[in-house]
């Protein structure tokens, strides 16, 4: 049994956990930066300890001073939220030789599912769609045709030993194929001296949906529906909701089955999500997230399931608190992301907070680590709440969104507050029609 | 008698001083003057009431017990360079590595820090006179926490 | 159609009104009296009016003022929230005449309702279980021993002209009813001048439990379940919970079909609440509140049903928008009053709050209507602000509470947030055996 | 010698300080000077930054068109009584009960006001001479809004 759990992050997932624990009736410890004694992960902990100077190498990310940390404080497991340390595989193994337990999965695991190209291997032997490819180089026009007749065109001419869009070539079916296939060779061979050129199935308009699973140590392994997180700006996700308008309960129950059987196939262990684009009804992974998500309480929402909680169950050797068939989806849930920055540029907004007043009211959940008074430091992320609302449907969730914006206040910072108040009169937005380049379009055309 | 300004400019001007985040206003205009303040805008932070205390160890200085120099402020302190448990003696039953009035050398190891079951000998910052030793055989010291005063 | 909602109260449930007709697009105008003219329900509607000077009698409760309010904003439908004028029948006549809509029941409803004879009568007629009574005086021994085996002991011997405890006698059984009739018959002979005496039945350490209704104009109506709102202090109820942990479904379905059956005979409108004592697996009738209740939050939060929104649907002349075979209960919530009061002495603490910091995180929702800087005004009821919270199973409710309490602050002016903090170690309280009488009993015991 | 401010002077000056949350107020004209002070810590309201605009008429004052003192304040405003609609003339198409420059005795009826279609004729509060007419015929009024200015 866990009886004493040291939290090796800040912001609002710290305080995440840190409420877990405490419901759970676990000691919590906080660690924290020089730049964080004010931080509200600290103030609400049960002990803190200081682990080194504001930059994150030297506090957060380092593994030393958090053993440390749990050996002058006694914890007995580590809960690494997202970021930071939470997907290294060394960490965990140091954590195994101090005998301290890690809330997440094996040392192996993280190691696979942090290798892309392991990652898609080990995929592919569990069962899970990739997008396809063909085997190696492609060296002829005729294997070309061969290669894009079997997974279906668009496809994607790639050097090789390309990088940053050069030798890259679309083709849209079979008539140009033969000129997309020239021209790669062509400039990958002037770009990287080596024509060799290998072929992809090209997704066009793809969405990013990604399946949650949690899984114990007793061979029960679970999906709790996905979340659509495809409205995103440089890869970094925006706004989450679930369930995704483009699956239905079908195509959710058969992804799910996949991501389940592959899990045990793996023996995965603890909460982790299975990303995917999804295009045209078919599934494409990208990666594995072996850790909580920031976007986790989107999920939480519409299963009634607690997520921390069921983590800090699994480290404890308990089964999962819930069967498949305990699972149900209600209602839709939304997340937005509110970060520290300009609404239009994104520019970091470090600064104190003069007001901060959270929105409330039925199916508005705050996950949030800012008071009124707080210094946001400029040495971390600028995420600094989440707001989460929770409907019978989506419209009802959009309406129950903007209600909850116009309440919000928080002064003295900027925030992407704004943002998402443009975006909900949007009626593609209000559509849900969109995929993952939608996003920096609608930003775009402004 | 020239005529006051209205409640309502003190208001306007008021209102101001909060949006601008000013302390101060002051309006001079023909025979008029005016001046609004407000103290303290610097917004204190907000203390969750019931929030528990941290256990971490940090001395809870009353007014009484301050003593001349806070030992976190004492241009002489020996500040930790890393969270883990302190020690100061090299072995257990051993003599200490320095006491209070010894005089240190710069790089002189007056105690160690173990971390992660590994020794980290601490060397004195500069030489000087140890007037102070705020920790105890063993204690757990966090990052910046002041162990010793060398003067 | 409704188009626009005023809103005839302040405060947090004025708020809560507002959100929910925000969310359905509907407009809010926020009424107020000149103390009011911060407030939260102010600064959140679409519109506001200042309808009169401080005192209630003057503002909120000025029938002319609020429907003259009405008239200069042009708004169709009037919501009276609780208090104030929301059992008011002649109010509601009054906004018939002038063909603004009232979101609640009839005139006639409420009149009945009111009435705490007539509402006996009604419910006896409508099939509720009440407080079983002898048919009018008992005269002698022997007819008493009649009713007193009828009803069932302990009963008690009450003067037909009595008041303030003198001339009532409780008989424990049939062995000591003689005395305790013969007594009683003296002292109101003595106290009154009238040695007539009645007999009902005496409920010992009965439960307030109270079953949540919902109607249509449709002839639907649905329970919501109950609500155990025993937690009292000078009758003003201070924690409320659902679902009870007296009753199993069993009880709860019979319960609940007696409430549904009740109002399709009365054809009643809206929401509402049978309230009953409980004692002994027996429910009886005390009264009937036809209105939303302070402690409504609690049955959302296990039912995931908007009550106020079903109240404006209603208003609407729409159907409810689930039946009874849509309702089920998941999961425990509980609902703490936070009154700004001490937390010992119950004396009212107006003044400035110089901080507010809400909790917030999974299963906690916030209906309040203050903010950092709020002057709460002496005018009006020290409720300020509802926590509530919703978890799994009981015990998960009450981890997550006190987590919930540990985050809350508010300076400035004293709360009741210590008395729940006290309350939470309770072992009779954690495990919910008490009676209406308990939390007065906790109380006198510190 | 200059005249003193009058104790109401410095007795709005005061409330005005709590009202607004300022700590000092100073006010220098002509030949006089009033400042007024209030130690501790004034805690201004927090206003939700995106709480929409109470659509109650209110009269939106910049600096550039305050007068020389706001109709709230005005020692001879007429507040209005009541919540409804006001009507300036005894019925459609009459002339108004009073204009600016009118000189009228106290209980004079000076405009009506309409609420629950009752007609409630509104009464000089005192003697004097109308300044100003805040309000136009017909236009939806407060509890406490000024209507009028008679001085």
């Amino acid at each position: 049994m866990v009886s004493k759990v040291l939290i090796a992050n800040r912001g609002e997932i710290a305080l995440r956990v840190i409420r877990a624990c405490r419901e759970l009736g676990i000691k919590s410890v906080a660690v924290h930066s020089a730049a964080d004694d004010k931080a509200m992960h600290v103030r609400l902990a049960d002990e803190s300890v200081c682990i080194g100077p504001a930059s994150a190498a030297k506090s957060y990310l380092s593994i030393p001073a958090i053993v440390a940390a749990c050996e002058i404080t006694g914890a007995d497991a580590v809960h690494p939220g997202y970021g930071f340390l939470s997907e290294n595989a060394k960490f965990v193994d140091i954590l195994d030789e101090h005998n301290i337990g890690f809330i997440g999965p094996t040392a192996e695991h993280i190691r696979i599912m942090g290798d892309k190209i392991a990652a898609k291997a080990k995929a592919i032997e569990l069962g899970i769609p990739v997008v396809p490819g063909s085997d190696g180089e492609v060296k002829t026009v005729e294997d070309a045709l061969v290669v894009g007749r079997t997974m279906g065109f668009p496809v994607l001419v790639k050097a090789a030993s390309g990088g940053g869009g050069r030798g890259m070539k679309i083709a849209t079916g079979e008539d140009d194929l033969a000129e997309a296939f020239t021209t790669a060779r062509t400039e990958a061979k002037a770009a990287f001296g080596d024509d060799a050129v290998y072929i992809e199935k090209y997704l066009e308009k793809p969405r990013h949906i990604e399946i949650q699973v949690a899984c114990d140590t007793h061979g029960n392994a679970v999906h709790l529906g996905e979340r659509d997180c495809s409205l995103q700006r440089r890869h970094q996700k925006v706004l989450e909701e679930a369930p995704s308008t483009v699956l239905d309960d079908k195509a959710r129950a058969a992804i799910g089955k996949i991501c389940t059987d592959a899990m045990k196939g793996l023996g995965y262990r603890g909460v982790g999500t299975v990303e995917f684009l999804y295009e045209n009804g078919a599934f494409y992974f990208i990666e594995m997230n072996t850790r909580l998500q920031v976007e986790h309480p989107v999920t939480e929402a519409i299963t009634g399931i607690d997520l921390v909680r069921e983590q800090i169950r699994v480290a404890q050797g308990e089964m999962l608190s819930f069967t498949q068939d305990d699972v149900t989806l209600s209602g839709h849930a939304i997340e937005c992301r509110i970060n520290a920055e300009n609404a239009e540029t994104f520019t970091p907004s470090p600064g104190t907070i003069q007001t901060y007043h959270a929105p409330g009211g039925l199916g508005v959940r705050m996950d949030s680590a800012v008071y009124s008074g707080y210094a946001i430091p400029p040495h971390y992320d600028s995420l600094i709440s989440k707001l989460i609302i929770h409907a019978d449907d989506r419209d009802a969730c959009l309406m129950r969104l903007n209600r909850a914006l116009g309440e919000f206040a928080i002064d003295g910072v900027e925030t992407t507050i704004p943002l998402f108040e443009r975006l909900l009169p949007n009626k593609e937005f209000q559509a849900a029609d969109y995929d993952i380049h939608w996003l920096e379009k609608f930003l775009g055309m402004k | 008698m020239a005529k006051l300004p209205s409640n309502k400019t003190i208001k306007d001007l008021a209102e101001l001083l909060g949006e601008t985040g000013l302390t101060e206003i002051e309006i001079e205009t023909g025979d008029m003057r005016i001046k609004v303040a407000r103290q303290g805008t610097a917004v204190s932070a907000v203390v969750p009431a019931a929030a528990p205390v941290a256990a971490a160890p940090e001395p809870a200085l009353t007014p009484e017990t301050v003593p001349d120099t806070a030992p976190a402020d004492h241009p002489g302190g020996v500040k930790s360079p890393m969270v883990g448990t302190a020690y100061l003696a090299p072995e257990p039953g051993a003599g200490n590595f320095v006491k209070v009035g010894d005089t240190v050398n710069e790089g002189q190891t007056i105690l160690i820090i173990e971390a992660m079951k590994t020794m980290n000998p601490i060397g004195a910052p500069k030489s000087g006179k140890v007037t102070q030793i705020l920790i105890s055989n063993e204690q757990p010291v966090e990052f910046d926490e002041v162990l010793m005063i060398i003067e």
